[in-house]
């Protein structure tokens, strides 16, 4: 009955839904979009190559500070919830097989995820991207070697410590912008570089190392607090 | 002669008054309160100020802010003697002030921005509801017995005497014109509050429902809407006022000097407490209309007032018939019986008083009975506090003593044949029940709204693509 | 000018960010941070205040930002108008009192509780002075997840529960938000307010509407009224009762203020209006009051029948804005200014005698005038401002609202504030009547005392936050004129949206 | 059009799974259904020639999808994960004191 009642409201409403947004313009109502002139303007503008990086950075970089401030605020909140006076500790992991592999490969997972983070504005990627594969790496830690060894190596601590670091990096470079450009978050021109290169577009490369660290220990201290409870029994 | 009293001179005359009642219960209650005194002071000065307000604001804030001043200090008054009791009243009277706040909101929807003469009845119906609460008007009386019984003696001297008055005093304001429903509503309440008071057994309760009785000449002298009629409404309210105070704050020594309120048990109390019975004959009398005393002046003017006005001139003899009805009821039993048929040896027997009346308690009753003989005496006296002309009615008093002499003698017939009319014994009145259902209501009817609004979570969020679809539907079609 | 807004959202921000960090070095230096940087963003926003008195008077105050120095249409804009002045200062203002108020009433995991409570601080500052709707956003997401993290901060299973259930409804508000958004960028092209406010017109019909339709069901759930109320008395009821006082007295009023800021500006009203949704919002509000005061009849838990007090008095509030007119806007803001004051006092005073009592919830104010009779006194005169006696503030904002329903002719609505008085009054009395139950000596055996020793964790924060409260309430129920002058402004920009669009767009109206 | 058709039918079995399903977890999974068909509408929205939002320095002329969606899916992306990511925290902890991840079994919701 619920099931029933449930599916037919759900039918009208996706139908009536359909219906109104059959009506979306093909394009936009206003020539003079902000979008055009991102497309149009670019590299010129603030030296970076990949667009979405730009906007996220750079025009639109506010809303990055609030969405790092989301996942900070996540963590604390998880940090808070989760957090017991003894933690247990597994130190219980996989075959020496895979551990001697993750051996290899974790260094390159790590240089990947630095890659992805300093080439956020040339290429596809950015700070968010790398630090979810800086995370990986507690990821891997847990689970092939056992919680202690992520505890010994890459202790809470620090990480809480990183991820500040990067929020405060983050701000520090949105202040920096008020010295130098006058507003918040602002891309001083000074810092712009050729176009294309490495050492380029400003305030982007800075703001995409602190979310990339910010996001890599958030989501590394999420995990490794829910791993925390869920190795309770060992 | 215009057709309104000016209500500015009455509003002094009535200030003047209201700060002399407080003056007198303070004076009483210095002994009364031992512990809470300057508490109970606090709250008095600032009932004398917001009364003060209510009787001279033109604003309709201050006068609403005054008002519920008062409610809220006569409820923390209450609360010193009983929490539930308080709680009560709050309640009631909250509720009447919400009415009034509501009649406020409706006379500025119609223009008047100030306190002026109401024209439209509707309002003025409203306007009486509201104030009504406060005023014990009938059908809003039902708090005045249980609380009286259960307050303590000052404070009830202060609600029966003052605090009532000051809806009338708005009624007056604001029905210059007169008001038939209230003329009629103050008819029933003399017979209603006489009748009850009649048959009441115990002291305190005597007494609520005789003040409804009285409000009833006041209700009738504003309702008439003639200029006697509202003199004497005025006068009546300081009148009664001096006179309810008194009997009040003789019931407090009385109870504790009898070890209770029913009316059978006031032993010897004539030469226990002398000044006491004094007071409390000479209050009764003026509330009976004796000759000499207050209240025959004022009940006489109330009298002129309205006779015309259908057959009220008749009815208010069978008024006056059943106040001393009560009244000698009363003195019977508490005053007069052990007067009368103890023996002289016994009379003189050594006097024990268990709770002897300091000067401060005493000081108060005998301030009473002299104003009310003074008035009595020699009424231009409160035409001269009025600052009125007196209006020239001569009130013989012969005749009206011959009335009084009739009446008493009907009276004291119906007391001796009947052995003092004694009455079984009644509960005290109690506004537990009434609260009580109108709580366990409210309570089954939230609880069952709250079944039937919150069943399982999923049928909870149920409600948001339905009010989607709802929307987008209205989109759509309209 | 002493201050920039922006300062008001980074301040809280920074502090945040830097917390974990002091906390890991050394503990007290992180408390002492706490109570710095609250007085410093307190003192922020009274210069705000103070230095933006004269043009308020004069209805010229407007500061904008330029984020990344990008002019509007390019970039994110901070447009802080007189509008987004009033409910910024509420929001300094009473996260400042329920800082300090913690400090006496958290005992445990104060680092992070710190963290996100001002996190959320930054969050509402930044859904006040945003100028551009997808940032409006993020900082709604901001602040409903740090509220989410500090509901269940109790972590016993009624919170948790409560978390999940206000999670659910929080996440679907935050998808129709999002998709209304995505709606209007779809089809004008812009994210700014002043833009999309300057275009909504040409945007078809129908696509207006729908756009309206999850904007304002999302909006709606967040503010609690009638068909998705269903969150709020679970929610309050198992949250700390210094995050109730913030939801209730904070969030609640920074969601009326998404509510004046999208529908009157972003939308323009006419859209409301010529759907006659009008009218459905009235009815659903006022709906919405009834309910509230109804169903908080039954409610033997104090900090329950506060939530549903306060669903009825956000009803009302929609209900008065949603007439319209400049006494009805004027009525909605005094109510939602004075009833921030009067319930967060109310939660307050109720969660001091819930903190230092033992026993069952239910059983814990039993007795409380005993435990500490200034702060019973101080919840008697907030029941009393609730109920609309006359000296105190609750009258006043109800005076007004009596008069903007008699203006437009809602007498139902005139009738459910009377009964919504009356019922009020009925609700508080058995609250007041247990606190003033038992005996003195009793009472005193049963209370704890503070949590720990120490300086900083002295019930003293907690009583002084009451007092101020009370302070408060009566001295704004005193001088209500003095809101007079700027909200005739603030009303000004809310029926007039082109001077916001001017504001922002400097003077260039585009096309 | 079929962007569209897609976009509703996944909002509408989201909610369906919100609605219907007596596991917290699936309403979890509902709740991220609904918010992908959203993220899913927002980056269809190709208004003009696709291509990268990423210039080629080498051929700068070339077409350009508009990039602004794709920038606020990223940010919605990163809110929506982190509000799933602490549900998931609470419904866990609420499972190791309830025993029960049952909807109905939970009485507390329904206060």
């Amino acid at each position: 009955m619920k099931v029933f009642l449930t599916a037919i409201i759900l039918a009208f409403t996706g139908g009536a839904l359909f219906v109104n947004l059959g009506s979306i313009p093909d394009s936009f109502l206003l020539s003079h979009t902000a979008s055009r002139f991102y497309r149009e303007a670019v590299v010129t503008e603030t030296g970076a190559l990949n667009t979405v990086s730009a906007i996220l950075y750079d025009f639109r970089a506010f809303d990055s500070l609030g969405e790092s401030t989301v996942i900070f605020a996540t963590v604390s909140g998880i940090v808070l919830l989760l957090s017991r006076k003894t933690l247990p500790v597994s130190s219980a992991g996989l075959s020496l097989i895979v551990k001697r592999t993750f051996g290899i490969l974790t260094p390159f997972v790590f240089l990947l995820s630095v890659y992805i983070i300093l080439h956020g504005h040339l290429s596809p990627g950015g700070g968010f991207q790398g630090g979810v594969l800086l995370a990986v790496i507690t990821i891997i830690f847990c689970i092939i070697y056992g919680s202690s060894f992520d505890l010994s190596r890459y202790p809470p601590q620090r990480k809480t410590l990183i991820e500040t670091t990067g929020a405060l990096l983050f701000l520090g470079v949105g202040i920096i912008g008020i010295a130098l450009t006058g507003s918040f978050l602002g891309n001083p021109s000074a810092w712009r570089g050729v176009p294309g290169t490495l050492p380029s577009a400003g305030s982007i490369v800075p703001i995409n190392l602190g979310v990339g660290l910010k996001v890599g220990a958030g989501l590394a201290i999420i995990f490794y607090s829910m791993i925390q409870k869920t190795l309770k029994r060992q | 002669m215009s057709d309104t009293i000016p209500i500015i001179e009455a509003s002094h005359f009535l200030m003047g008054f209201g700060i002399l009642l407080m003056l007198l219960i303070g004076t009483y209650a210095s002994r009364y309160y031992q512990v809470q005194r300057n508490l109970f002071y606090l709250l008095l000065a600032f009932f004398t100020l917001s009364f003060g307000v209510v009787i001279y604001t033109t604003d309709w804030i201050y006068f609403l802010i005054a008002w519920e001043g008062i409610t809220i200090i006569t409820t923390a008054m209450i609360l010193l003697a009983e929490r539930r009791l308080a709680a009560q009243y709050f309640l009631i009277q909250f509720v009447g002030s919400n009415i009034l706040y509501f009649a406020i909101i409706m006379a500025l929807g119609e223009g008047y921005s100030n306190i002026v003469p109401l024209e439209e009845p509707w309002l003025q119906m409203l306007f009486i509801l509201g104030l009504g609460t406060k005023s014990a008007l009938l059908g809003l009386h039902f708090w005045l017995p249980p609380v009286h019984s259960r307050a303590h003696a000052p404070v009830s001297a202060l609600l029966s005497g003052w605090s009532v008055n000051v809806g009338f005093v708005m009624m007056l304001r604001l029905l210059p014109e007169g008001n038939n429903i209230l003329f009629f509503i103050g008819l029933a309440m003399i017979f209603y509050g006489g009748a009850m008071a009649f048959f009441s057994t115990d002291y305190q309760v005597l007494l609520a429902y005789s003040t409804l009785s009285q409000l009833g000449y006041i209700a009738l002298g504003i309702g008439s809407g003639t200029l006697l009629g509202q003199i004497g409404a005025v006068l009546h309210m300081v009148v009664h006022g001096i006179a309810k105070t008194t009997l009040f704050l003789g019931s407090g020594l009385w109870e504790k000097e009898c070890n209770g309120r029913i009316i059978y048990r006031f032993e010897r109390a004539f030469y226990r407490h002398p000044v006491n019975a004094v007071s409390t004959i000479a209050g009764f009398s003026s509330l009976m209309g004796m000759v000499f005393l207050a209240g025959f002046h004022t009940k006489n003017l109330i009298k002129h007032g309205t006779e015309d006005i259908y057959a009220t001139g008749f009815l208010l003899y069978g008024a006056t018939l059943i106040t001393v009805l009560y009244a000698m009821r009363f003195l019977w039993w508490g005053i007069l019986k052990d007067m009368v048929m103890k023996s002289v040896q016994n009379r003189r027997e050594k006097i024990t008083c268990t709770y002897p009346p300091s000067v401060s308690e005493h000081v108060p009753l005998i301030i009473g009975t002299a104003l009310l003989l003074a008035f009595g005496i020699y009424p231009p006296l409160m035409y001269m506090f009025l600052q009125l002309e007196d209006p020239g009615i001569v009130i013989l008093w012969w005749p009206t003593m011959i009335e009084n002499i009739l009446f008493l003698v009907v009276g004291i017939a119906l007391l001796a044949l009947t052995e003092g009319l004694f009455f079984p014994l009644k509960p005290v009145p109690s506004l537990n029940r009434m609260l009580g259902l109108v709580i366990t209501i409210s309570q089954k009817v939230s609880n069952s709204i709250f079944q039937l609004l919150f069943p399982s979570f999923q049928y909870q969020l149920l409600w948001i693509p339905l009010i989607i679809l709802f929307l987008l539907l209205w989109t759509n079609f309209i | 000018m002493i201050f920039s807004p922006l300062l008001l959202i980074l301040l809280p921000l920074g502090t945040a960010f830097l917390i974990p960090l002091v906390d890991l070095f050394h503990v007290e230096t992180r408390r002492l941070m706490v109570i710095i940087s609250a007085s410093f963003s307190l003192f922020l926003g009274f210069a705000a205040l103070w230095s933006a008195w004269p043009e308020l008077l004069a209805g010229t105050f407007f500061h904008s930002y330029h984020l990344s120095g990008w002019l509007p249409p390019l970039g994110i804009n901070l447009a802080f108008d007189s509008l987004g002045l009033l409910f910024s200062s509420l929001v300094t203002l009473f996260s400042f009192l329920i800082i300090v108020y913690s400090i006496g009433f958290i005992g445990h995991h104060e680092g992070k509780y710190y963290v996100l409570l001002f996190l959320f601080q930054a969050g509402c500052q930044g859904i006040v002075m945003t100028g551009d709707i997808f940032n409006l956003y993020v900082f709604i997401e901001l602040s409903a997840i740090t509220s989410y993290a500090l509901i269940a901060f109790e972590r016993d299973r009624s919170s948790l529960e409560a978390t999940i259930k206000y999670m659910v409804y929080g996440i679907l508000a935050g998808v129709f938000i999002f998709l209304g958004i995505i709606i209007i960028y779809r089809s004008l092209g812009t994210l700014n307010i002043a833009e999309i406010a300057d275009n909504f017109h040409r945007i078809p019909l129908t696509l207006q509407r729908t756009s309206v339709v999850f904007l304002l069901t999302g909006l709606l759930i967040k503010l609690g009224v009638f068909p998705f109320h269903f969150w709020m008395a679970k929610v309050y009821g198992s949250a700390p009762a210094s995050i109730s006082a913030l939801l209730s007295g904070t969030l609640a009023k920074v969601n009326i203020y998404i509510l004046l800021r999208l529908f009157w500006v972003g939308t323009g009203f006419s859209v409301l209006r010529e759907a006659g949704w009008d009218r459905f919002l009235l009815g659903i509000a006022l709906l919405s009051t009834i309910l509230g005061h109804v169903l908080a009849l039954r409610e033997r838990e104090v900090k329950r029948m506060l939530a549903f007090s306060s669903m009825g008095h956000m009803g009302m509030i929609v209900a008065v804005l949603s007439l319209n007119t400049p006494l009805g806007l004027f009525a909605g803001l005094l109510h939602a200014v004075f009833h921030a004051l009067m319930k967060t006092g109310l939660f307050l005073s109720a969660g001091y005698f819930l903190r230092f009592r033992e026993g069952p919830k239910e059983k814990r104010f039993t007795g409380a005038a005993y435990r500490k009779l200034p702060i019973f006194i101080g919840f008697i005169i907030f029941a009393l401002s609730m109920i609309g006696i006359p000296p105190l503030n609750g009258f006043f904002s109800k005076w007004f609202t009596m008069q903007a329903f008699l203006e437009k002719d809602v007498y139902p609505a005139i009738a459910l504030i009377y009964s919504g008085n009356i019922l009020g009054l009925i609700y508080y009395l058995p609250f007041v009547r247990q606190g003033m139950l038992g005996k003195e000596s009793i009472m005193k055996q049963k209370s704890t005392s503070s949590p720990t020793p120490g300086f900083f964790y002295q019930e003293r924060f907690v009583t002084t936050v009451v007092y101020i409260l009370i302070l408060l309430v009566m001295s704004s129920g005193l001088l209500p004129f003095v809101f007079q002058e700027p909200f005739e402004v603030m009303i000004a920009e809310l029926t007039e949206p082109i001077r916001y669009i001017e504001h922002v767009l400097g003077g260039i109206i585009h096309e | 059009m079929i962007y569209s058709l897609c976009f509703v039918a996944l909002f509408m079995i989201g909610l369906y799974s919100i609605l219907a399903q007596r596991d917290l977890i699936k309403m979890v999974i509902g709740l991220n259904l609904v918010e992908g068909a959203v993220f899913f509408w927002t980056i269809t929205m190709v208004r003009e020639a696709g291509g990268v939002p990423i210039v080629d320095l080498a051929f700068p002329e070339l077409p350009m999808v508009d990039p602004i969606p794709q920038a606020l899916t990223l940010t919605a992306i990163v809110i929506s994960a982190s509000t799933t990511a602490l549900l998931l925290t609470i419904i866990v902890e609420l499972n190791r004191m309830a025993r029960t991840i049952e909807i109905d079994s939970l009485k507390g919701l329904r206060e």
